[in-house]
């Protein structure tokens, strides 16, 4: 059981060391000439100005509102899915009856427009 | 194979609940202290986790209820985060000291 | 041996992620500690031979709770950018109390619980178990159908809080 | 001969046995087979990503008409098949430049993460028949997949926001708004797999495709995974992570030098994850034919079928319009999520019933054949609806797109 | 058998169309306001329909019969490691009855609510669709409570009509009065909240040490003989009382909350700035009758070391009686000298509601049920009906301008005429006098005080009732409004009749057998049988006797009391603008009315002047001053309180007060400055200090207990 986490730590470690070393080694060999025009924001082309905060549209926070809630239903169903093969028929349905209701909470929101990009 | 007692993660979830606690209570920042909430939801978590393996792992009992405080800890963030955005909206600040409707 | 320098580490990783996130100042800093506490909490998880909910807590703590708090900081920028105080003035009578509460719990869960070993293994196919637990009428069949409705009481609940119209 | 036939795996024995000879405890010839066997998985698909930069430059100029990299110049090599190590060279040598206010450690921390969570995919794709064909045959395979990509969400906003610059920060979470959405029913597709295969095991998942690869039996799921997968790295036409013509370069914009580099590496990665990944679960991963006299034989069925997924993935990026995102996120929303959902309620109590009616192996056809009638009424049930919707679009103007 | 089989599910069916309904018109049809109030009605009809089908079918199976093998179905739905939290239905004959009246009083007030939130479908309410989510909800909440059968389901549901209550009794938030000392509907919906809150947590605190003490919540469980001798021998943390008799105390607190017993009255007669169907639905049909239909339930527990023949009470049944009788007076007295059409009903509420308490006080507990019943009937006619008049005779509450509407409403008025006789207890004919002539003749037989007290209480009810109808239905408008007024439509005057009916007939089910002539007539004293089944076993019987002497001085009273206010005001009807003959009783335009009549004299002298000044005093410095103070003090600093206070001191109560209302004073203005900032960190940090507080007792004790 933990052997197979084993494999993975190590492997979670040498993936570290790669990229790592992908940052690193142009370290030591790419040239270094900083200068304050290249260092810069790049605005295509034009000087930056303002700063770099804009006011972002609630929206965006919408749509993780639902990401989140059909995150946690897929992850309630996952034990489900894999044990339907081994539970009454009323069980599945019930899984069932649990995604229904978070349909109906998508359906809803769509009615509401609340999946519109405003 | 030799494990840790189970003294151990009880003791670290505290630790991890009291940290989350400090947040919580000495934030200035809504945000932060909603942070601080997930801190202990974790807390908590860990402790159930922790009393599944050491006491039933036959069981599921442990693994159920962890389950449901997922459930609960994405409902919490979600309105929590969404009441704070729907107050900055209105009052332009998260500053929980110049939110004070909270009486009357 | 390695389980107790494993466990060490982890733990070391989880509280100074927890620590960094409560005493950061700036807040994307904050949240990026506290998805560093989550990745120790989920290691944590591996350790205690549930690696389901190791997947779990990187799924949704990391992958969506976490996201949506960064997000929630993105639409709140414009608030606390001046400097000042990002601790209210009660923070060291907090901090003291705290630190009494993590004393005596810790002492009396150490009393209580410090010879407690695993004994029993975890068989295999736990997973399967957990979803017959959670759909069938004698395990937590209402609950789960509760949680559903929280989630969507939740959901409907914060978009209609959230959104501008 | 039979060394021959199971070639990689008795590489690996004698390879341990000669450290047991050497003098090293099992146990510790045992770790270093192990960290042996996660280095030769950390580079696998670097080597591939490396073939691929190439295979990818060839295929998008036949595309486009164009020559692309060829013999021309003085040692390109045959094809410009050498072109990858140029431009492998030419981004370790480049000078990148680290704009003002950028936010130091997420600036630098963004890359590292998109690199290794793609590379930790792989500790769970099978490269052949055996244990020993696979670095970690987790309990629960497909499901730590997800965790880890959905995990490298955070590098994007990571990126986007250190770097002190309006077009990343949109870009960045426009990109996760996007990718957000696009796990949903990638993760459904991914359940009603589960339904079928019984099981999260990549190992146990490639056995349940001993006879019929699961392609045949869940077409409309691998569909959703294959597409949702594209918009998960943000590959055209779901490529509003960097729309160059909106979005300078999107999140990445600030990053120059191997930096950058790193960024385009872990795109193509992600392709390459994506494809060994339906590969697996959907293509009957490194099964073929022999396999069973010539195991070794899996390993290159498994890279034929990643490079096949990679020439559709090319074919899919060459050809096809960048969508608005309005359109990306109604056709997430509106379209896959719903379906996704609609097929799990029909498969999973329609899986339910013939595991009871028609038991064992020897049905194993009847099975796949019922659950393709399913996809396909399904699939008709959608299209029947979307029409309506479309006429009834024309009528209200003013509606999101419905359907890509 | 069958039905036993059936049943359960049916019952366990009854409160979800309601609440179906509520979903539905919160999230889909808010719109469209005759669809929603469709919705409503039908889900309520649905409900009713399935509630009469159980209690005609239980009323077949006869009393003891259904309180052996009650219709009981119950779930596991929280395996909480050992025990395990269960969600199940429960009717016994108790039950049944409650079931009958709640679903055809709501089936009444939900019909009603049409004709009167759009005034007769001239004008639609702006949030029309929102009243029927929020009455819908409210049913749910009484019929799930009616048919919970644990503590903790029938908490939840108390819960939800809370906040029905706060929702509606505010429902016409955005109404503000020019005079600031008159109560807005915000503040009436917090106030109920806040006072009923101070009730119910008590009774958690209550329930939380039932299961501590016995493990579960059940009734069944909590309600047998083992059970309730191994609580009645438990010694409880408060030395000298049983663990019986705090938690009855702690339970009968929730009740003292729920309806609205005497301290904690206040909120009910300010909870008419709600709509009326909405005083009918908390005062009549749902909530307060939840606070007695609680007290009843829970009554074997209560009870606990009750002997009926040396006339010992166990502790909760004190504290019954004595609130109970206090309450039932003083609120009578301060219902005569109101002026506001529903004021009167709302104080009258309250005396009944004591009726019940007080009878529950002296063991009476079938009487109480059956009053509760019976009251739940007349008092919502009465509400229905003054809302019908307060509609028809556009928005006029004032008893004074109105009058003559007798001719005008004539439906109205005869259906209110005989919910007023009924609540008077007119004899024989009214289901009032049943109920209530039944606890009397308990309180004559244990208790004369409380019998007297209360039988004076019910001439006063006797005497306001008849002043009510006079003022408003008698002699001539004394208003524009009163003289335009009509009914409104059928949908408010259907629901009168049908009430009217029960509040006239529903009494016979309850006739005592030894009454003469009509008991041997009627020959089963059905109700009585059927409910006092519920727990006959427990209770120590009391030989049936039938004595006329509380019957004859009750119908004496009662007579005397509706005489006396036709008298009053029937006879001389009150010309526009003239003050109330009480009134002027006080001042020097007094003598006019004295030289005419005797009897005005009279009644002046013996009855109504005292009553005038009792009333006033009662109402001005006890509620408004002392309780009020009290209330409103720990939030907005009372100066009412101290008003109240110095009152107090010259004149009603000794020092004891004194220092009590002053160090709520005290505690007020700490609380505004130190403890309440507003900024939930700071609540947060008192949460914590208490926190810590416990874990360094939990150690102490913990050492000691290692030690010892």
């Amino acid at each position: 059981m933990l052997g197979q986490f084993t494999f993975v730590g190590i492997l979670l470690v040498v993936a570290l060391l790669l990229s790592l070393f992908m940052v690193g080694a142009p370290w030591l060999l790419r040239p270094k000439r900083p200068n304050p025009r290249k260092s810069e924001p790049y605005e295509c082309g034009l000087t930056p100005h303002g700063e770099s905060w804009v006011q972002f549209k609630a929206q965006y926070y919408v749509f993780a509102l639902v990401f989140v809630a059909f995150d946690v239903e897929a992850v309630f169903l996952l034990p489900w899915a894999l044990a339907h093969n081994v539970m009454p028929f009323y069980a599945v349905l019930e899984g069932i009856l649990f995604i229904l209701l978070l349909f109906a909470a998508l359906l809803y929101l769509w009615r509401k427009g609340g999946l519109e990009w405003m | 194979m030799m494990g840790v007692p189970l003294a151990w993660y009880l003791i670290l979830a505290a630790a991890l609940f009291c940290v989350g606690l400090y947040g919580v209570l000495s934030r200035r920042n809504a945000i932060a202290t909603v942070m601080g909430v997930e801190l202990m939801l974790n807390a908590v978590n860990v402790n159930l986790l922790a009393f599944w393996r050491y006491t039933e792992p036959g069981g599921m009992t442990g693994q159920a209820f962890a389950t449901f405080v997922y459930a609960v800890a994405a409902a919490e963030v979600a309105v929590g985060l969404a009441l704070i955005v729907a107050i900055y909206r209105n009052r332009d600040t998260v500053d929980l000291d110049q939110i004070n409707l909270l009486k009357w | 041996m390695t389980t107790t320098i494993l466990f060490l580490l982890f733990a070391l990783v989880t509280l100074a992620g927890a620590i960094g996130t409560v005493t950061e100042r700036k807040l994307f800093h904050a949240a990026l500690w506290m998805l560093l506490s989550f990745f120790g909490v989920a290691a944590l998880y591996v350790l205690l031979e549930a690696p389901f909910f190791a997947a779990v807590q990187l799924f949704i703590y990391m992958g969506a709770i976490g996201i949506l708090i960064i997000f929630a900081l993105m639409l709140t920028r414009g608030s606390m950018r001046e400097g000042g105080p990002y601790l209210n003035d009660q923070w060291w009578l907090v901090a003291l109390l705290a630190v009494v509460l993590l004393v005596v719990v810790g002492w009396l869960l150490w009393q209580q619980y410090g010879s407690v070993m695993a004994v029993h293994a975890v068989d295999e196919g736990s997973l399967v178990q957990l979803g017959r637990v959670l759909s069938e009428q004698d395990g937590y069949a209402l609950p789960f159908e509760v949680a559903s409705v929280l989630l969507v009481m939740a959901l409907i609940g914060a978009v209609t809080i959230v959104r501008e119209r | 001969m039979d060394f021959i036939s199971d070639a990689i795996v008795n590489i690996g024995l004698w390879l341990e046995r000669l450290l047991v000879s050497a003098g090293l405890a099992p146990q510790a010839a045992a770790l270093v087979m192990t960290i042996v066997g996660t280095v030769v998985v950390a580079f696998f698909p670097l080597l591939i990503v490396v073939f691929l930069i190439w295979m990818y430059r060839k295929a998008s100029a036949r595309i486009g008409g164009r020559l692309g990299p060829n013999s021309s110049g003085t040692w390109a090599g045959p094809g410009g098949i050498v072109q990858p190590i140029a431009d492998v060279i030419k981004m370790f040598t480049k000078e990148d430049i680290r704009p003002l206010g950028i936010d130091p450690v997420p600036y630098n921390l963004a890359p590292i993460i998109v690199v290794a969570s793609a590379v930790m995919v792989w500790a769970v794709v099978p490269f052949g028949k055996g244990p020993r064909m696979i670095g970690a045959d987790l309990g629960i395979g497909l499901f730590y997949i997800m965790a880890f990509s959905s995990a490298s969400l955070v590098a994007f906003l990571m990126a986007g926001w250190s770097s002190n610059n309006k077009y990343s920060t949109v870009s960045a979470f426009r990109a996760t708004a996007q990718l957000l959405g696009y796990e949903i029913p990638q993760l459904v597709a991914v359940l009603c797999v589960v339904v079928v295969a019984g099981s999260l095991r990549m190992s146990a998942i490639v056995d349940a495709q001993q006879d019929v690869i699961l392609l045949i039996a869940l077409p409309l799921p691998a569909l959703i995974f294959l597409l949702a997968s594209y918009a998960e790295i943000g590959s055209r036409p779901f490529e509003l992570l960097e729309c160059e013509s909106e979005l300078v370069a999107g999140y990445q914009t600030e990053y120059s030098g191997m930096r950058w580099g790193m960024f385009y590496v872990g795109e193509f990665m992600g392709a390459v994850a994506v494809s060994a990944l339906f590969a697996t679960v959907f293509l009957g991963g490194w099964r073929g034919p022999f396999v069973d006299s010539f195991p070794v034989l899996g390993t290159l069925w498994l890279v034929l079928k990643i490079l096949f997924m990679l020439l559709v993935w090319t074919f899919f990026q060459m050809t096809l319009p960048r969508l608005r995102i309005d359109q990306m996120l109604a056709f997430n929303w509106k379209f896959l999520v719903p379906l996704s959902l609609v097929l799990l309620c029909v498969l999973a109590p329609l899986n339910h019933w013939l595991v009871r009616a028609l038991p064992g192996s020897d049905y194993v056809w009847a099975r796949t054949g019922i659950l393709l009638a399913a996809n396909v009424l399904v699939f008709l049930g959608t299209w029947a609806v979307v029409a309506i919707a479309e006429r009834r679009r024309t009528v209200r103007p003013r509606q999101v797109e419905v359907s890509a | 058998m069958t039905i036993h089989t059936l049943l359960p599910i049916l019952t366990a069916l009854i409160p979800l169309p309601p609440f179906f309904s509520f979903l539905l018109i919160v999230l889909f049809f808010n719109r469209w306001k005759r669809v929603s109030h469709s919705i409503a009605i039908g889900a309520m009809f649905i409900s009713f329909l399935m509630a009469q089908v159980v209690f005609w079918s239980v009323i077949g199976m006869g009393g003891h019969a259904l309180a052996e093998h009650p219709i009981h179905v119950e779930i596991p739905w929280l395996p909480a490691g050992a025990t395990a939290l269960t969600m199940g239905v429960l009717v016994d004959p108790l039950g049944a009855f409650t079931l009958f009246f709640v679903s055809i009083t709501c089936l009444c007030i939900f019909l009603y609510s049409v004709g009167y939130m759009s005034e007769g479908g001239r004008h639609y309410d702006p949030r029309y669709s929102r009243f029927f989510a929020y009455i819908s909800l409210f049913a749910t909440g009484m019929l799930g409570l009616t048919v919970a059968d644990n503590m903790l389901m029938l908490f939840i549901f108390w819960e939800i009509m809370g906040l029905c209550s706060y929702l509606l009794i505010g429902f016409w938030w955005e109404k503000n009065y020019p005079d600031p000392r008159q109560i807005t509907p915000r503040q009436a919906g917090l106030k109920a909240f806040m006072t009923t809150r101070v009730g119910d947590v008590i009774m958690l605190l209550g329930i939380a040490y039932l299961y501590t003490a016995t493990g579960t919540l059940s009734f069944r469980q909590v309600l047998n003989e083992s059970t309730l001798h191994h609580l009645a021998s438990m010694a409880s943390v408060i030395p000298g009382l049983s663990a019986a008799a705090l938690i009855g105390l702690l339970l009968f607190g929730g009740t003292v909350g729920k309806s609205a017993q005497f301290p904690l009255h206040v909120w009910l007669p300010d909870a008419m700035e709600g709509p009326t169907p909405v005083s009918a639905m908390i005062h009549a049909a749902t909530m307060v009758s939840a606070g007695v239909y609680m007290a009843v339930r829970m009554f074997p527990l209560l009870q606990v070391g009750f002997d009926a023949h040396h006339g010992q009470l166990s502790a909760p049944m004190v504290a019954m009686a004595v609130i109970g009788t206090f309450s039932a007076f003083m609120a009578a007295t301060i219902a005569v000298a109101q002026n506001d059409i529903k004021k009167v009903l709302a104080y009258s509420t309250i005396s009944q509601l004591a009726y019940m308490v007080a009878a529950l006080g002296i063991g009476a507990y079938v009487a109480a049920a059956f009053h509760l019943v019976t009251h739940a009937f007349f008092k919502a006619l009465l509400f229905l009906g003054s809302g019908s008049v307060i509609v028809g005779s556009h928005h006029e509450q004032d008893m004074m301008k109105m009058g003559g509407l007798l001719k005008r409403m004539p439906i109205t008025a005869i259906t209110f005429i005989i919910g007023g006789l009924a609540l008077s207890g007119f004899p024989i004919l009214t289901a009032g006098f049943w109920s209530k002539d039944e606890i009397l003749a308990a309180a004559w037989s244990s208790n004369q005080v409380v019998f007297w007290v209360l039988a004076i209480g019910a001439l006063l009810t006797a005497f306001y009732t008849s002043r009510q109808i006079c003022l408003t239905f008698l002699g001539e408008p004394r208003s524009d409004h009163a003289a335009h007024a009509h009914e409104v439509s059928w949908t408010v005057y259907v629901p009168l009749i049908v009430l009217a009916v029960f509040a006239a007939g529903f009494g016979f089910i309850g006739v005592p057998e030894h009454f003469p002539v009509i008991g041997p007539l009627i020959n089963n004293n059905l109700f009585h049988h059927f409910v006092g089944a519920t727990i006959g076993e427990l209770l120590p019987h009391g030989e049936e006797g039938f004595n006329a002497v509380p019957l004859l001085i009750s119908v004496l009273f009662a007579l005397t009391g509706l005489v006396g206010g036709w008298l009053v005001y029937g006879r001389r009807p009150l010309a526009a603008g003239q003050p109330d003959p009480m009134v002027r009783a006080l001042g020097p335009l007094y003598p006019v009315l004295k030289n005419k009549y005797y009897v005005d004299e009279f009644y002046n002298a013996v009855l109504i002047q005292p009553t005038i000044r009792l009333a006033r005093a009662v109402y001005q410095w006890v509620d408004r001053g002392l309780i009020d103070g009290i209330l409103h003090g720990v939030a907005k600093g009372s100066f009412q309180a101290a008003r109240g206070n110095r009152w107090f001191d010259k004149t009603v109560i000794n020092g004891g007060v004194d220092a009590f209302v002053a160090f709520f004073q005290r505690l007020a203005r700490e609380a505004r400055l130190v403890l309440q900032t507003g900024q939930v960190q700071h609540y947060l940090l008192q949460v914590l200090f208490f926190v810590c507080a416990f874990a360094a007792l939990y150690v102490i004790l913990w050492l000691r207990q290692l030690g010892g």
